[in-house]
């Protein structure tokens, strides 16, 4: 059997929308397109057609850390918000400090988070990134105690619609600390 | 919902970006609201009214912040930390936090000890053959670390400003009939793990069993299953049937150890049918019982 | 604040396409576009383009008893339900060696593979072998019982991708094997 690229575009488009996950171009490939051999390439040429298509739509084709989805243009958030009856979280300065140094400088201790903050991170922080999915523990480091060390995850990137951490908007580099030596070892990347 | 996400005094909305970073904000935009009164900034002097202390102090996510406000304020550079001034205000705000019995005030008395000590270090003469200023300068690593804080200030106002899903964009999600159409797919096996299994039982067989098993060669078993599956459809088989001329020695020979084998194992028996010249193969039981209800053609 | 026609449209395709139910042109009226005073003819018309528009995706916008939704063609449901396939699961090693010994040692009764595997085959398994269509009855031993005598099926030859069962891999005879001139008869050819 075949699929003509009319076909194999339709059937790409339909799977986006009724899949619960974003979608690589791999998993099309096969689980989705499993019975039919079509090439990576085909896949890639029929997302990047359907992206063309979508740009002046409602909704936008976009690709994130764990693949493909449709979501809403940012510009009908608003509007949009009127569907639900909660309001979208906001987050405190305190949480996006600690999330933005698990980020930036992960994998990162709680014990470093705090030097940097100048305050203690409170539980209620690290238990609601760590219950978005947004952060998690990734190994300890190997220090009297051995705290663990906090990284993102790719839910985080889903979330703040980006592919990788290399998309994060740039910041400056630490400064090259004279005594705390473990704070500028363990940069992103 | 957790008290980690804002639900009492707010920010108005739409001023997120301009809030998320007070020290940037020039213009006057509300920081918060007292029993209903807009805040409009954090104050240009130590004169707070009483009530919006505790609101503008919450404003601040720490002492680094608090820090980093009060040089900011002043339109100064980090990396000339004005210790003098900066300990003299930072201490003041500390105080009234103190007589406020704020929570954070154990992580804000840190730093002022830090500042006290930075200062006081500053007012002792330098050594007299020091070559290198900077390493000696007792504000570096406080420097180092005002400005890793200002760095990560800066990089949760770029979170902030990302579009989240769930609050700037929505995931496209719609229904489907697909799921209707599951069907139950059994497990595959491969030939190696069919092998692997024989080889299995084959090793219990030789830690159990003594090698008690007769080994045969497998296309006999094969054939003993296909005479007995014929005999199954038609009672009475010619003997000379059994032999396909066409597979040659091997095949003739492999359907007589086969037939042999059945007879020795008293699954079929060979006789002769009424009225017939020819030897005749038949299941045992179907010579004894007759099983109609099995017989085809 | 007024909505020109084009976003008008985009914002009832985004809102159709991420709520979470269906909605009726009157719900998108006043839920959705509360904020602006939009005709209902104006949204019925643009519901009318839109489901124009997805004459020819791979998604339809459909009218159903509580309102609008777009769902994906009946056409492609088959290749959609890939999405949720699950892995089977694997059979048991009771299976596993129920089978095989059915297929190198055929014909054999079960009271024989009982007996090489010195544990009481369940009557699941073979079930399980009968419904999957590798094993037959292909007589009676004639003993007291008569009991059932097991083939494999050419269905097992075809789902296992072999002609014949002299295919079977040769199993090596365990290394104990004293005798050596038992050693080899155990190969296929």
């Amino acid at each position: 059997m075949k699929l003509n690229d009319q076909q194999l575009l339709q059937v790409i488009e339909a799977a986006l929308f009724v899949a619960e996950q974003p979608m690589t171009a791999v998993q099309l490939q096969e689980q989705l397109l499993a019975a039919y051999s079509v090439s990576n390439a085909r896949i890639k040429k029929a997302l990047a057609e359907l992206q063309q298509h979508y740009q002046n739509r409602g909704v936008e084709l976009v690709q994130v850390a764990s693949g493909y989805r449709f979501q809403s243009k940012p510009e009908f958030a608003a509007l949009l918000a009127n569907l639900w009856q909660e309001k979208p979280p906001r987050y405190s300065q305190a949480l996006l400090e600690t999330l933005a140094l698990i980020a930036y400088r992960q994998p990162i201790t709680r014990g470093e988070i705090e030097d940097v903050r100048g305050v203690s991170v409170s539980s209620q922080i690290m238990k609601t990134l760590q219950e978005r999915g947004w952060i998690k523990v990734v190994g300890h480091r190997e220090v009297p105690g051995r705290p663990q060390l906090y990284a993102t995850t790719k839910t985080f990137l889903d979330d703040f619609n980006i592919k990788d951490l290399s998309e994060l908007p740039a910041i400056a580099e630490p400064a090259s600390a004279t005594t705390a030596e473990t704070a500028t070892n363990d940069r992103v990347h | 919902m957790n008290s980690e996400v804002i639900g009492k005094p707010q920010l108005e909305q739409g001023t997120v970006k301009q809030a998320a970073d007070p020290h940037a904000a020039q213009q006057p935009l509300p920081l918060g609201f007292v029993r209903g009164e807009p805040v409009i900034e954090r104050p240009q002097d130590l004169y707070i009214p009483p009530h919006a202390l505790e609101v503008i102090l919450e404003s601040f996510s720490g002492p680094m912040d608090l820090l980093l406000y009060l040089i900011r304020k002043q339109k100064l550079d980090i990396l000339d930390l004005p210790v003098f001034d900066i300990t003299k205000q930072y201490v003041s705000y500390v105080e009234m936090m103190h007589e406020l019995n704020l929570e954070l005030a154990a992580d804000y008395l840190v730093m002022a000890a830090m500042l006290a000590e930075i200062k006081s270090r500053l007012l002792l003469p330098k050594p007299a053959h020091s070559d290198d200023d900077d390493e000696l300068d007792p504000r570096a690593e406080l420097v180092r670390r005002l400005q890793e804080y200002e760095a990560i200030r800066e990089g949760a106002q770029h979170l902030e400003q990302l579009p989240q899903r769930g609050r700037d964009v929505f995931v496209a999600h719609i229904s489907s009939d697909a799921k209707a159409q599951l069907k139950v797919v059994p497990p595959e096996v491969s030939l190696q793990e069919l092998a692997l299994a024989f080889s299995d039982v084959l090793r219990q067989l030789d830690l159990h069993a003594h090698h008690q098993i007769q080994r045969e060669n497998l296309s006999t078993r094969a054939r003993m299953s296909a005479v007995l599956e014929r005999l199954e459809q038609q009672r009475y088989v010619a003997f000379a049937q059994l032999f396909t001329r066409a597979e040659g020695r091997a095949g003739v020979v492999v359907s007589f150890l086969a037939i042999l084998e059945l007879v020795r194992e008293s699954l079929i028996e060979l006789l002769y049918v009424d009225g017939q010249q020819h030897l005749h193969v038949t299941l045992k039981s179907a010579a004894t019982v007759p099983e109609d209800a099995h017989e085809a053609e």
